[in-house]
């Protein structure tokens, strides 16, 4: 199976996420792609940032050998204080996370299903995982995105009708976004629906790199960035 | 409980800790928080078959997380290297990278150590649990995963949720900014993290500081563990 | 969310609320914690059936409880003076003197209003539990006792517990010093209270505040409600 | 029934609780005779008082006019610092209170049964109760001591075998301190062992005046105050 265009690298998928994001979003942003998103936030847009280290509205990363080590993301990166930054516990990032009030989780991906379930914190071939908040936020935040490729590294569909991996959320994912598709999870397990798709390829295309069948938007459209 | 908790050293401070004792470690798991002088006082101490309760089983040795640049970072792996350590109980045991391993990997695949894995949110808040009075709680997290197996399930508002039990511990090491010789504490920034919880969860508390000073220098607004829960303050200058 | 959540004027920030809406009131019963002027404002506002979730019905108007001598108290009264009050949640309705009587005792000695009285700790952790997303927990506190009857109970390292569920509201009325407009709160003193768990809980959190202030003004380490829980916040000053 | 010889007064009956506190003691103290045991810790004897309302380590009432209404005690009073005091919301008071991190509270009593069984919130004649966090002390404090009349205006008694007014918590008192007797509930409802009886009274005297069986201590004694 060969692609018919290219796919979007990793900073076009983080620049369509970051679209979802509206002015005043809590925006929790895990490891990986994720955490790209944060270079792409559009114009006009003031989205605060909290993360499971206890910080809320927190900025850009510092500059190299200017961090503090008292100021860092759950990704253990340096970052600056935003004017009205908050800090508080753990058990208050999560009271904050599990309790509905954060309006948007981006989280990586190793499969996601047709009923929005996530798996994304177990690599069988390791024999260990590390679990770390996402389990919280797959439950917790009111929207959850998931960013990822569309296929690994040897073509296996990540969009699947039943994950394989063990799961890190049931039922949870909202939006997938991926180096060639835009899919929504439809509530009450009424199926994906193709909203978009990368340049060049088209709604079959889409259908013949994912392992779950799609529902065509009424809308299907090109990626739009802006 | 004594009102003077100056403990002089980070020898003392780790004295009297048993052979399989259950610890609590604060910290997110860079430098900032970390209770590391106490971490190096336990490998010299070298009490064996412990539980260590943590965020990280330590893993900015490998991976330099949470530690400034160079930095040579110190960590829980110390006291997996000494084959100190029978069971950890976290939620990052090992780091990011399929490609890096740390001292807890190495130990478990020699299957010295067993692994409890918990959900960031689940640990913190059976550890609050512990401290507070509260045996058992539920949440939706986990709820349909393979880290609620054998737990039971009950739907609220019909949402699927587990119920988990409090974690305690035998001593907890924490990290703050200040005490005061009450046993008050005075955090910065994101070293918070699950140092107050874990303050509150254990038998013996032992806080790591900069520096000590008397009732009345820490602002009360400020003490984001009260003394009520801290049984020995060290300091790093002393 | 806007990230201005500045309101002009207590009636402005009450004026949607409806008839039947469940209100949370914060502060401990004394002059310092309690949002008075938003109490004022939904006296004039007029909504009517209410459910208020607080720790007293409003007692200080009769004792003086926590207000500076000289100073004429103003409290929940208001609200049962005033017919608005259907049911009544909370820890401590009535004056500690069996002599004296509040507008509260009034109204359900009229069998306008309903009871349901919990256990402090019970009430507060309830009201944490509904913010943080834990449906439910178990307490031994009031095990054996009437405020558990009808209450599952289960015995935990043989003591036994009750089950409590979450509490929420659709508004809460919370009471800080200064709010910036993120909504980041400070609070001051004992004067916390019951605020920042009923901030966290509820779909609306009002806050009163002296003051106003840009982001940035509010040391991040004093913040104890961050901005994400709070909807509007209205200033005294104004 | 008349008494062989008066009974102590309230401030008596706060010194005679006071001897309890140890050195480094977290308290709490309840409303009424409770209140009063601050007046009279021993000499040497530091204790940190915790309030429901948030604070621990509070010191002695502000004076008249100069107190803060950021600074109150649960009684509402105005309370002045201590050099080390700590100030938390309502939430941290009662797991600091449930998690058995206070040493020891003074609670008011209507009864105490010879089970430890307290009623000290309702009285059925005014029909509604304020339950405050008396049955969040009775649960979690390390010792409970009830301060307390012995018997009640109309000299029924108020230690009895079964407490008839509505429980605080069920086998919670270790200690009872009244107006003429000092008494142990003695653990696993082994039953109450009086201690200590006020001056000119006697085992005998105690017994009649109570509504339980008292077993008598080896070492009975007259009060001790100092």
């Amino acid at each position: 199976m060969s692609d018919p265009a290219p796919r979007l690298d990793r900073d076009l998928i983080a620049m369509r996420v970051a679209r979802e994001f509206e002015d005043g979003f809590v925006v929790n942003l895990g490891i990986g792609i994720p955490t790209l998103c944060s270079n792409f936030v559009p114009e006009g847009v003031q989205v605060l940032y909290q993360s499971e280290s206890g910080v809320l509205n927190y900025g850009p990363l510092a500059e190299e050998g200017r961090g503090s080590i008292d100021l860092i993301n759950a990704g253990g990166q340096f970052v600056t204080p935003n004017p009205g930054m908050a800090l508080f516990d753990s058990a208050e990032a999560f009271a904050m996370i599990r309790g509905g009030h954060i309006d948007v989780t981006v989280l990586g991906g190793l499969q996601v299903s047709r009923a929005g379930d996530l798996a994304n914190w177990f690599l069988p071939s390791r024999g260990i995982g590390n679990v770390g908040g996402a389990m919280d936020l797959a439950a917790g935040a009111r929207k959850v995105i998931v960013a990822m490729e569309h296929n690994d590294r040897t073509g296996n569909p990540k969009v699947v009708d039943q994950c394989t991996f063990p799961l890190t959320g049931a039922r949870c994912v909202d939006l997938i976004v991926t180096d060639i598709a835009v899919i929504e999870v439809l509530p009450d397990e009424r199926g994906l629906l193709l909203k978009e798709h990368a340049p060049g390829w088209s709604f079959e295309a889409v259908q013949k790199a994912t392992g779950a069948r799609l529902e065509r938007s009424p809308s299907l459209a090109e990626f739009t960035f802006a | 409980m004594p009102t003077n908790k100056t403990c002089h050293g980070f020898a003392d401070a780790v004295s009297d800790i048993p052979d399989g004792a259950s610890i609590m470690v604060g910290g997110f798991g860079g430098a900032g928080g970390l209770p590391f002088r106490l971490l190096t006082a336990l490998r010299d101490h070298g009490a064996r078959r412990l539980t260590i309760i943590s965020n990280t089983a330590g893993v900015s040795m490998v991976t330099g997380f949470g530690w400034p640049k160079g930095e040579k970072p110190i960590d829980h792996s110390i006291l997996f290297e000494n084959g100190q350590v029978a069971r950890f109980i976290g939620t990052y045991p090992v780091p990011g990278s399929v490609s890096l391993r740390n001292a807890f990997q190495a130990a478990f695949d020699r299957k010295e150590v067993a692994l409890e894995l918990v959900p960031q949110g689940t640990f913190v808040e059976r550890i609050r649990a512990g401290g507070a009075g509260i045996p058992a709680f539920f949440t939706p997290t986990a709820a349909g995963t393979r880290l609620a197996e054998g737990k039971e399930v009950r739907t609220f508002d019909g949402r699927a949720c587990v119920m988990e039990r409090a974690l305690r511990a035998d001593f907890a090491f924490v990290r703050a900014a200040v005490a005061d010789t009450l046993g008050n504490l005075m955090y910065v920034g994101s070293s918070r993290a699950f140092n107050p919880a874990m303050a509150t969860a254990a038998d013996i508390t032992i806080a790591e500081v900069d520096r000590i000073v008397p009732p009345g220098k820490i602002d009360p607004e400020r003490v984001g563990t009260p003394g009520v829960y801290v049984d020995r303050v060290v300091a790093r200058s002393a």
